[in-house]
């Protein structure tokens, strides 16, 4: 089982989202996040001061799989989130040691989807 | 004085209930001591409809999202900001100057009517400003539709044609002399000449523009695009809702005439049965009484009541209230399911609905007693007489805005364009407009 | 105008100081001029006090959890239409009705006493107005007691019942020349009249309904459950504050009375002398200047000062504004640590308890230069008298508060229920009663 | 009647344009007719005035940070309580006292003029209450420059000493019957008396302060640090230019003076000027129309107004809001950039400096049809006189008021310290010095 | 050493506190979060417009632990966020590398608690 | 590669991002997040009632590094946050299986920077 983490624009998380749904990735869990990355930030004003500002919003998702739907999954990330330019994200990938379901206690594989 | 052809109107048409006691007055008090009374009435309740500038802020603010909150404030203010020096130029002259061909007026631009030198000369300050800030109220309805995706220079140049030209020619045939006041169609304080206006405008903006992103799902079937702040559109509602009280007992702009009374009634009664009307109708309609419509039902009862403050009774004024509370619900429905006009705040149906369906009522519910003598809706023995002149004038101003307004925004949208990039629109007219965010420290999903 | 109780009595009251003045007016002036004046006063006046809506409004949603911020805000728009017009209905004529024996008015239905047609037929609507607004402040007090827990269509019959009835009767004894208006209690704006009224009433909701989940912890001790919106409470003080200008020199009812002029002043500080004894206090008292109750101070003070904000000198409006801010502070911590009442505004301590002190204070601080001939309270050589018929006041109107809406709110727990259910609570108000959330796209804690 | 020298000075001033009206108002209506409409307009104004003080908490909440978000509101509240018994107790007898050698007022302490016995003693409240929200004013501008890092204790003692003797003192000198009056200085609401007075206070605050941790780099260059609520913001500009419809015609202090429609008339042009003018130049430096940029620049606009409200032709007063508009932003960026002084609501370029152009400004525009024969500018051929005097006017308290508050802040600085913890101000002064926070539940970035 | 990620109600937070407290596990990370999941989400109207939502408020924990307390940590969780109904939320249990305290620099196992 | 997660004051943000950039670590994530560690909470009142406050307002940033950036991280970490006080935060280091730039779909070590 992996966690998957994944950094995305704001704007494409319905996107990312609808290519989820069609990878069958139903399950996750959306933060909101502020980022530096190789997009250096912009150039807003306030009050004529000019301000960098180099923590730019994102969303973070956290989705746990098992290992048979990472693949996928990244795929449809990737998917609903490039558009090529620079700030599209990133996504992370950590081994996932457990996985237990509240409800009914379950755990690992079957617990996951 | 005799050019101050609204309050005359008015003077005239509540003659006949109040006259005993006005034309006593009239005869025992010096004029001298007449007219205080009347210009700290005027500008009193001139003060109140603008704070309801305030109150459109508020509400149009609080029913989008958190990400265009300070576009939607700068339209605001600078519609009112354009408007005030426009409407000074050029927009009070063609709506109060002298009638041409009863179409539009000729003279008084730059306010040159008054002049410091004499009471009536000073009079004339008093009832520019109330004016004035009845011509801004019009054109800020229109931001609203136009929320969350409209350009600021364009909203600007619009803003501007609005309060200089198109209000005050269709504001002149009212209320400045022209041919609808001369047939007796009775708008006192402006569900048509001024609800309307900025009601079609609103769609007319809107049909321009287009839906928001995500509005409309691939199947068409329209979307919810929740407001950010219902405190503030709550907190708005109760603005206009007090500035209201400016707006319909104001409209006498004489605080001798004792109508202002019961106008000040109607106006609360009216409301109040908007509200419940429209919460009892989505309630129904949707298993709860949703917030953000039962404040537009509110909104609704005050627009309809405008037209008919002067002419209905209490009574009647619930009912239209009433029936204004059901029909916003409906209105906004329909333009949402139906003709899929995107207007974030429900404009359209408040002011442009709302405000022809109150004109018309007039023709229903006015009564002798209150409206003066002979002026009797549907219901008292009028026939269909006046109903047929309050139709015509609803009709005729209806045709001038849409026509009007559609060609301004086709121009526009031709020449600078309407509408911003997807991009802008995505990541929210404050980045992108002016450079800043509205709540800024607070963690906002953006993505909605 | 012999009807008009409320206003004749404060005349009557005012005269010794005011007469030499008011007397010759009404020789002097013909009574036509006399007239617009007044109307134009009291509806400004009534205008105001409409605002203070939308600061109860503020209040209440600042201070309680963002997830019942929508639901506070119906509450307060809800109990406000629905007061209007079963005020109009019934309400009215119960309260200023002909007197049935001093215990109710039996006329005046449907604001039956007004009409078009004569200057005091006019004169009726805007003194409806003034006491509509009045009902529907007492009736919205209760809403910040009951806050984030009570069922929103209880709410809104309980809101129907205060306004059509309670708030009538006990009015009519006070100002609808009643039985206690006929011992010469004085209650000049309504320290009794409306706010204890509303104060009592919500404190016997805050019973019935029991505190929030979490209020107090397993060993009885009261938790904080803090507001989440600090500037909306502080704006909506500041409206109550400014709308309050409305409330007491308004309950003139009458713009030719010059009183309205220290009655304003009296009315400004005792407000700032309420706030700041309580920051004082509570200073003193946690270490800390609190805003939540610094806030209540200075609403402390207005309510105080309300009963004898004509009666009493500026100066001894300061020290009952000093005394009433003390008090609020003492208060809220009796009502939160030793009778558990959980009142998430601190309703019942600013509106039932100051304004029971406040009219207490009258028969101590009144002093007959300000109060009228003959009005004098403990320290101005008037001994116990006035101080005993305030005392038996009071009392009268907590009793009849205290068992009518305990009655009421008896039944409405006993049938469509008072409360919301556990996972309703802890959900929050919004999501379950209106479908929907307040601060769309912000990022709250909810578990708060 | 005579001691009130604010109302007489207007009278007098304006008597040339409207005194065939006044004089013959005077002689045919008796006295006692005449009175009602004027202290209902004072009083109707001073609520309006009052009202500001929403504004400016509203303005100053939404320019600076959430963590300090109840700390500003309460700032704004105290100063106002604070004020209002100091000015009872001390400020409005030095004010309005009668003079000693032209400096200062020595009587009316505790109101002493005013009394309940005859209409000139009731008129003195309400005048009094007019001048106490202008005090009120005048020191909670100071509240906006001194944010998010000023003790609030001391800032208790500041407000105090402020409203009781700085601002009275210079006020005395041009409202007061003092020496600057009788020279023939011309402010006729207070851009110079209020604003200027507020404005330069606030400069001296800020500077014996210094600037916020992370205004400025370590190379000197100034960074945005955000306000956290444009909407409220906002909100509270509207709020502010609603008040000022209070602040400057209800100067006139009297109804029956038909001068206030122009007064109106002027004050919403310039503010509509200002707004314009401001949004234009920060778009041409910075590329984008700033909104807290653009809400400073309607500010400007009405504090320039506010001297030559009753001089000056409303084509003047669009060039004077135009200029304000213009120089509001250069100032902003003067004070930022170069003089590093740190104001996060800009209250130092709007209240001190449009202020002190605005007096200024009365010597180039004032004419003689609107100001009173004999009183014309520079453009209207009354030379340099009228100029010299404003600004030896200007200069004088700009004097006054650097070196007194220079010597206040000093001593606080030395005794119980300016200045919170770079701790406290990192955490925010609302839980460090109120132990709470003003958004509960809410995530924000504190860090910011 | 092991980091325990959970999702959970936001109404349970109080109830899971109460009981990792009664675990001796007193030390915890808390983030709003949104979650799709097995609960579908809820139709909600604004506007009488009928809209799904399916992104649903959630609280993440993050706990760090030595092993040892994995067991009775998720034991402690799952008492305080179970409902039985669905929605009640999931764990995640990743390996932990390292663990340092920022003010003394200890590392490891003495580093958690 | 590895996943640093850091706890740290709200006030020394800009204290550690000086620090990491030092450090040439120029990429991260940064949310904001309640926080109970061995210090305790503090205590407010409101309308003079005493309140026990334990979650207190922490940052966390996450970010993800090559293997030889881990203790200059961490160093610039530690560097930036610490008073001395209790309080200071916590690192925690995951393993990180894989890291994917969306926008190029590079894998690895060259996705991290
Ligand atoms: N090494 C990293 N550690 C933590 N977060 C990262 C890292 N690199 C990128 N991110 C996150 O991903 C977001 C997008 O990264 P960015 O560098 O702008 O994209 P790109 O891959 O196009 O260079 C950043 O804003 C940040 O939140
Ligand atoms: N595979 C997953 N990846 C990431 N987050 C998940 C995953 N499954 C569940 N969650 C989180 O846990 C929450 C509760 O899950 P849910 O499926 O509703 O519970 P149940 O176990 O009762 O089916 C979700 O809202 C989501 O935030
Ligand atoms: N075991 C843990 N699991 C999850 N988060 C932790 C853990 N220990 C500490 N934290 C996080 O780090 C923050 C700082 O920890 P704290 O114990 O106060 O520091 P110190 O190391 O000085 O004792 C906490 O507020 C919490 O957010």
């Amino acid at each position: 089982m992996k966690l998957i983490i994944a950094y995305i624009q704001p704007e494409k998380l319905n996107d990312v989202k609808q290519a989820l749904f069609q990878a069958d990735v139903k399950k996750m869990s959306v933060t909101n996040s502020l980022g530096c990355g190789q997009q250096g930030g912009y150039l807003e004003t306030y009050r004529g001061v000019p301000t960098e500002v180099n923590l730019l919003k994102k969303i973070r998702l956290e989705i746990a799989v098992n290992d048979d739907f990472v693949d996928p999954t990244v795929d449809a990330i990737i998917r609903g989130a490039e558009t090529g330019n620079i700030g599209d994200g990133k996504i992370f990938i950590v081994d996932l040691a457990e996985c237990i379901r509240i409800r009914t206690r379950e755990k690992g594989k079957v617990a996951i989807g | 004085m005799k050019k101050v052809v609204k309050c005359m109107a008015v003077l005239i048409m509540l003659m006949p209930a109040a006259s005993p006691l006005l034309a006593q007055e009239t005869a025992v008090a010096p004029a001298a001591t007449i007219q205080p009374i009347n210009v700290v009435w005027t500008l009193v309740a001139a003060f109140l409809v603008f704070f309801m500038q305030a109150g459109f802020a508020m509400v149009e603010t609080g029913f989008t999202r958190a990400k265009n909150a300070g576009n939607i404030v700068m339209k605001n203010m600078y519609d009112f900001a354009v408007g005030s020096i426009v409407f000074f130029i050029l927009g009070y002259g063609l709506m109060f100057g002298d009638s041409i061909g009863g179409l539009l007026g000729g003279s008084k631009f730059f306010l040159s009517s008054a002049s410091p030198g004499s009471p009536d000369g000073l009079w004339q300050y008093a009832f520019w400003l109330f004016q004035c800030v009845f011509a801004a109220t019009a054109a800020t309805i229109v931001s609203g539709a136009m929320a969350e995706r409209t350009k600021f220079v364009t909203y600007l140049i619009y803003s501007m044609v609005i309060s200089a030209v198109i209000y005050p020619i269709s504001g002149h045939w009212i209320w400045g002399g022209g041919w609808l006041s001369n047939l007796g169609f009775v708008d006192f304080a402006g569900s048509t000449v001024v609800h309307s206006v900025g009601g079609w405008a609103a769609m007319m903006g809107s049909i321009f523009l287009g839906a928001r992103i995500g509005k409309y799902g691939p199947d068409g079937r329209p979307r919810a695009i929740p407001g950010h702040s219902i405190p503030l559109a709550a907190l708005g509602v109760f603005i206009l809702w007090f500035g209201w009280f400016g707006f319909n007992p104001g409209s006498t702009t004489s605080g001798e005439n004792l109508s202002i009374g019961f106008i000040a009634v109607n106006t609360n009664l009216a409301a109040a049965a908007g509200a419940l009307a429209a919460m009892a109708t989505i309630w129904i309609k949707s298993g709860k009484p949703d917030v953000s419509m039962s404040l537009n039902g509110a909104l609704a009862g005050l627009v309809a009541i405008t037209a008919g403050c002067a002419s209905v009774s209490p009574l009647s004024s619930i009912f239209i209230g009433l029936i204004a509370g059901i029909v916003v619900v409906l209105s906004v429905e329909l333009f949402d399911f139906v003709f899929k006009i995107d207007d974030p705040v429900g404009a359209i149906s408040v002011h442009g609905v709302c405000g022809a369906l109150g004109t018309l009522l007039v023709g229903v519910f006015a009564e002798a007693p209150y409206a003066g003598e002979g002026i009797n809706g549907l219901l008292y023995g009028g026939g269909f007489r006046l109903l047929g002149i309050q139709a015509l004038g609803v009709l005729s101003v209806f045709a001038w805005t849409v026509v009007t307004t559609g060609i301004l925004f086709l121009i526009l949208k031709r020449t600078i364009g309407l509408r911003v990039s997807k991009s802008e629109e995505l990541r929210g007219l404050d980045i992108e407009e002016h450079g800043m965010e509205s709540y800024s420290g607070f963690q906002i999903f953006t993505n909605q």
